[in-house]
């Protein structure tokens, strides 16, 4: 099974590199870019599990070592 | 259609050649195999016939070019290994992973001696940054990318240099440097001796990178290599440095009988380097080779350049404690193949023979050499055809200064070590900022001192008077941090060595290196070529980077550049004449790159080096500095910078005012003396003959520069610094 | 008094505070590898800086789940004294040992430079060798330095004495300029600053001393909270 | 218009802290993750624009900023 686990950076939290982003977007040419946040993405190939199983692993994945959860959130979902 | 050799970058009569070697057609593997082995990157081709010119031995060096890296005593049963090396086409294509694997390869070519990495330098070269928002994004990933490995393996960047001229528009540099610390009985050696003793394979898994990198790297960058763009290499500076840990480690065990990192040419130069160094003969199952991907051929895992592994020759009956020490660190090792007599390197599959070849042959000591022609190019005679009386002199000095100080090549470039963890370790004395670096030598009383150097537009003007001043320029960076230059690498960039032109610039650089080493005694231990450094439109001006290493007996004798305390006594030593033939001053303020460059006087440069060396050892010194790009005017400076302190200088001259500021003659330092001791200092000064000028004295806030009654420059040093420590970071946003 | 620096694959600095602990002041120090279970005889733990694990995905996210931080993490509930410098702050507040997170430089660069803090509480085991806003210049090295936390940890972290240190010229953007905190106990510290790199003159620096000259006195019994 | 955009590593560029974190999750207990790649979920928040627009402006900021088509894979969903 496939599962993509996002991770982004909580509203609170100042995300610079998603404002210098912003600002280097609108230098070439893009103004149109009001905002941008930095998050992750990760894939994960898992093997043989089922469906409510792996639910409940990646979340507690997320909790555990995936995400900070002081300063992130996260979601993910399953893909197969 | 072209032909199969020519696609591995070989040429018919190399292909010849191989059909001699093999007395047979070679299959695909082993075509692939020659052509990365027989790439000037891999076999110096065209490089080693040239290196006679170098002085590789002397009383100090316990090894010279050759192995992963050399090695110089520094007495205490301790030597320094250095070597140098050059990753300037992946840094141009993927900046951040090809400064940072070149930071990798280079430290694994110092532990595979069985040293323990100790510090790092790097130097650079970009195109035109004020013009050129692609030259800043270049220099941004390669600082990142440099720092991101340094600081992450925990091994300080304590040194380097950065310069920036249009002839890297297309072809960036960056050249890392490696140094380590060894005691003399634990020297190691790439040797696969020992028949029947086992190959074993260590670290990362091998992936599809770098795929054909090797004869990629000497193969002018066209369009074309945007298709290439796959051979990007990816570090994992956390790997290496458990791979450090383990295999220093595994080296005190006498379990190993040689070691070789894989660096280009991946597991087949590793195979018949080791081989031709040894026994002459090794089997390996390419089976075995632990891998990233599925349904690699063997010619992928052959010529792979992924990053972080190491090839171990073990004595038979050894492995399992080898695995167990390498398991420890959380890697894993397998047995590869095995040493053998017969002088072949044979690779298999299982139990099928997929290639067959005399080791050697692939080796260096079995590639072509070459001995090309070479010709004097078009522009030497005519950029020659410089007098200073071409140039109007400037009317506002304090302005021209400004300039000066504004042009990134003389600006400071904290905005680069700032990003590089220069502490760590806690050995660095002298930190980034000063003529060299200066660490500390834990267990002794000694230091080294660390430099690079080259003034490529020098090169490029004159190749061999050039490249002699960058050796003797580095010589006085490291005497003016109290060291005694002991060795050198290089790092020969250079252009297309089939044009006879650049043939003839790379040659004579090599004799000019090879004559100042001489000269300084400081003979060549390593280094790396990297040639096709050109685009269709130009080729780099010629850049011999000059990596050296001096020892200080006594670390705590340290000298640093800048002014200590008000009244201390500002001196000249050398001296100025009409040289500003090849200057920044030329470039930067009147768009000149032409002249007669410096003229270097070994007999007057040898004097002076030893006096300074003498005087800071006897403590009689404050500061000391070389002057070096924009002279005398921008050493004044640099002295008054760190700690604030101003100079009052009077100067009286039959020269024209710009030429005594801004002339960049040879051997001439700017030393501070305590009032107190000036007399003794001018004592030896007159004892030894050197010539040399009372400037001034440190003093009040600003700098002032009077010449014959005439005050032309009055700046406070607050402003200086605002320009000068801002210029880079401005540029960089 | 013993002390005991954990190592675990990544550690760089592990070496420096060795040096600066036994050669700066003769105290009785030892490596610890991260694998290892029983550290009751230490009084001391150190996390030292460098790169834990690669510091992959987050910095210092995966050292706290080494086998020895189990052990380390009562060593703490005790009462005992825990100190994380750089890597090992983020380990600290990774672990939720320390509130708040350690987030990416505000410039976005890795910063290596020489910076003064403000001592903000000096009655702690960390800081008791030290006046109350005295200025020490430490060495920065990091590229994840810039402290963040919710307003309302932050405000506690204010009332009860908790941030240890403060940037003078914020080189991170660390709320509140912050560089260095404690729990609430006041037995736990993290810093982004080195003391462990001033330690000598011959570093060109001696104020990192006064921080491990607190532990050393606080240990020592020579030192108590009034 | 808000904007989504995944950044991956190409399938034949190493990712070694995926690897990492891979062999980290495995020893915190979840052996069933058999890979792990890291990649950048990039939010943009955009100015009025049409999708056929921002279709064709996302794309560009794509190849010339957000992701480095050397070493990496880019998809994006425009949502709204
Ligand atoms: N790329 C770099 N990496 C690290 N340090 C650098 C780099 N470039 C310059 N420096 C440091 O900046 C200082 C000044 O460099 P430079 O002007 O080249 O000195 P010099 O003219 O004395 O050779 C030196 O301490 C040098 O090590
Ligand atoms: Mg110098």
């Amino acid at each position: 099974m496939k599962v993509k686990v996002y991770v982004t950076l909580k509203k609170s939290i100042a995300d610079p590199q998603g404002t210098a982003i912003q600002g280097a977007l609108k230098k070439i040419g893009y103004p149109i870019v009001e905002e941008v946040r930095i998050g992750k993405l990760i894939e994960l190939q898992l093997g043989e599990i089922s469906v409510e199983s792996a639910q409940q692993q990646v979340k507690e994945m997320c909790e555990k070592l995936l995400a900070n959860t002081v300063i992130e959130d996260y979601s993910f979902e399953l893909i197969d | 259609m072209s032909k199969p050799y020519e696609e591995v970058g070989l040429i018919q009569e190399e292909y010849n050649k191989i059909l001699e070697y093999l007395d047979r057609e070679p299959n695909e593997l082993e075509l692939n195999m020659y052509g990365v082995m027989w790439s000037e990157h891999c076999s110096y081709k065209h490089s080693r016939a040239l290196f006679k010119h170098f002085p590789t031995t002397g009383k100090r060096v316990l090894q010279g070019p050759g192995e992963n890296a050399g090695i110089v005593d520094i007495g205490d049963n301790l030597g320094i290994a250095m070597k140098i090396e050059s990753h300037n086409h992946p840094s141009a294509i993927e900046p951040y992973q090809g400064a940072a694997t070149g930071v990798g390869g280079i430290i694994r070519d110092i532990f595979a001696m069985g040293a323990r990495p100790i510090a790092l330098l790097n130097s650079l070269r970009f195109g035109e940054i004020e013009k050129s928002d692609r030259v800043k994004y270049l220099l941004e990933g390669v600082v990142e990318g440099i720092a991101g490995y340094g600081n992450c393996i925990g091994i300080p960047t304590v040194g380097g240099e950065v310069s920036f001229n249009a002839s890297y528009n297309g072809n960036p540099l960056v050249n890392a440097m490696c140094v380590g610390v060894i005691e003399h009985d634990k020297i190691h050696r790439g040797n696969a001796s020992g028949v029947g003793n086992s190959i074993m394979y260590v670290g990362a898994a091998t992936g599809r990178d770098g795929m054909g990198g090797a004869s990629f790297a000497s193969v002018e960058l066209t369009e074309e290599s945007e298709e290439k763009r796959s051979a990007v290499q990816v570090g994992d500076p956390f790997m290496e440095k458990l791979l450090i840990e383990a295999c220093l480690e595994l080296l005190e065990t006498g379990s190993i009988v040689g070691i070789q990192d894989l660096g280009a040419a991946g597991l087949t130069s590793a195979c018949c380097e080791t081989a031709t160094r040894g026994e002459g003969g090794m089997e390996i199952d390419v089976l075995k080779v632990p891998r990233r991907e599925k349904g690699m051929l063997p010619v992928e895992v052959m010529i792979s350049e992924s990053q972080e592994r190491m090839v171990l020759i073990v004595e038979k009956g050894r492995e399992a404690e080898v695995t167990e020490i390498v398991e420890r660190w959380g890697l894993h090792a397998v047995i590869i193949g095995k040493v053998t007599d017969n002088g072949r390197l044979i690779v298999k599959e299982g139990d099928k023979v997929v290639g067959d070849m005399p080791a050697f042959s692939l080796d260096a000591s079995g590639a072509p050499k070459y001995y090309k022609d070479y010709e004097v190019p078009e522009y030497y005679k005519e950029v020659k055809n410089f007098s200073s009386e071409e140039i109007n002199e400037p009317e506002d000095y304090n302005q021209t200064m400004l300039e000066m100080l504004k042009s990134p090549n003389i600006a400071s470039k904290e905005w680069i070590y700032k990003q590089y963890d220069h502490m760590v370790r806690t050995n660095t004395v002298v930190k980034p900022g000063s003529d060299a670096a200066v660490l500390r030598i834990r267990g002794t009383k000694k230091g080294i001192a660390l430099t690079t150097d080259c003034n490529s537009r020098y090169c490029y003007l004159n190749p061999k008077e050039g490249s002699k001043i960058a050796v003797a320029e580095a010589a006085r960076n490291i005497i003016a941090s109290g060291g005694k230059p002991i060795a050198i690498t290089d790092g020969l960039n250079f252009g297309n060595p089939n044009k006879p032109d650049r043939y003839w610039q790379f040659r004579e650089s090599i004799i000019g290196i090879g004559e100042a080493c001489r000269e300084l005694d400081t003979p060549v231990i390593s280094g790396n070529v990297s040639l096709y450094n050109e685009t269709e439109m130009q080729a780099i001006h010629p850049t011999p980077i000059i990596g050296m290493v001096g020892v200080l007996e006594d670390v705590e004798k340290n000298c640093t550049i800048d002014f200590k305390e008000e009244g201390d006594v500002i001196i000249l030593l050398g001296e100025t004449k009409d040289e500003i033939g090849g200057s920044e001053y030329l470039a930067r303020i009147h768009g000149l790159e032409k002249g007669e460059i410096p003229f270097l006087n070994f007999a007057l440069e040898k004097k002076v080096q030893k006096f300074v060396l003498e005087t800071i050892e006897d403590e009689l010194l404050q500061s000391a500095h070389d002057l070096s790009e924009g002279g005398m005017a921008i050493a004044l400076i640099e002295g008054c910078m760190n700690r604030t302190l101003g100079a009052n200088i009077n100067i009286e001259t039959k020269l024209r005012k710009d030429v005594v500021l801004f002339s960049e003659s040879q051997s001439r330092f700017i030393i501070t003396v305590k009032p107190s001791l000036v007399k003794e200092v001018e004592d030896r000064l007159i004892k030894q003959k050197i010539p040399y000028t009372l400037l001034g004295k440190v003093a009040g806030e600003a700098l002032t520069i009077t010449i014959n009654q005439e005050e032309v420059i009055n700046m406070p040093i607050k402003q200086i610094e605002d320009t000068w420590r801002g210029a880079l970071k401005c540029l960089m946003g | 008094m013993k002390f005991a620096i954990i190592v675990f694959p990544g550690s760089n600095c592990d070496v420096d505070f060795y040096h600066a602990f036994k050669d700066g002041f003769g105290v009785d120090i030892e490596y610890v590898w991260h694998d290892t279970e029983n550290i009751d005889e230490f009084d001391c733990i150190i996390l030292p800086g460098g790169f834990s694990y690669g510091d992959y995905l987050r910095c210092g996210a995966v050292a706290g789940f080494s086998k020895v931080m189990e052990a380390v993490r009562h060593h703490a509930e005790k009462g005992k004294l825990l100190v994380g410098v750089c890597n090992g702050f983020q380990i600290l507040t990774e672990m939720r040992l320390l509130p708040g997170a350690l987030v990416r430089n505000q410039n976005l660069k890795f910063i290596c430079n020489t910076v003064g803090i403000k001592v903000e509480n000096n009655q702690t085991p960390f800081t008791n060798k030290c006046e109350k806003g005295q200025i020490l210049n430490i060495p920065i090295a990091h590229g994840e330095g810039n402290y963040v936390a919710d307003a309302e940890t932050l405000k506690k972290l204010k009332e009860k004495g908790q941030i240890l240190f403060t940037y003078s010229d914020n080189p991170n953007g660390s709320l509140l300029n912050i560089a260095g905190v404690c729990n609430e106990q006041g037995n736990v510290m993290g810093m982004m600053p080195h003391p462990e790199r001033a330690y000598e003159s011959i570093l060109g620096n001696e104020d990192g001393r006064l921080i491990l000259q607190s532990i050393i006195a606080f240990l020592q019994g020579g030192w108590k909270n009034e």
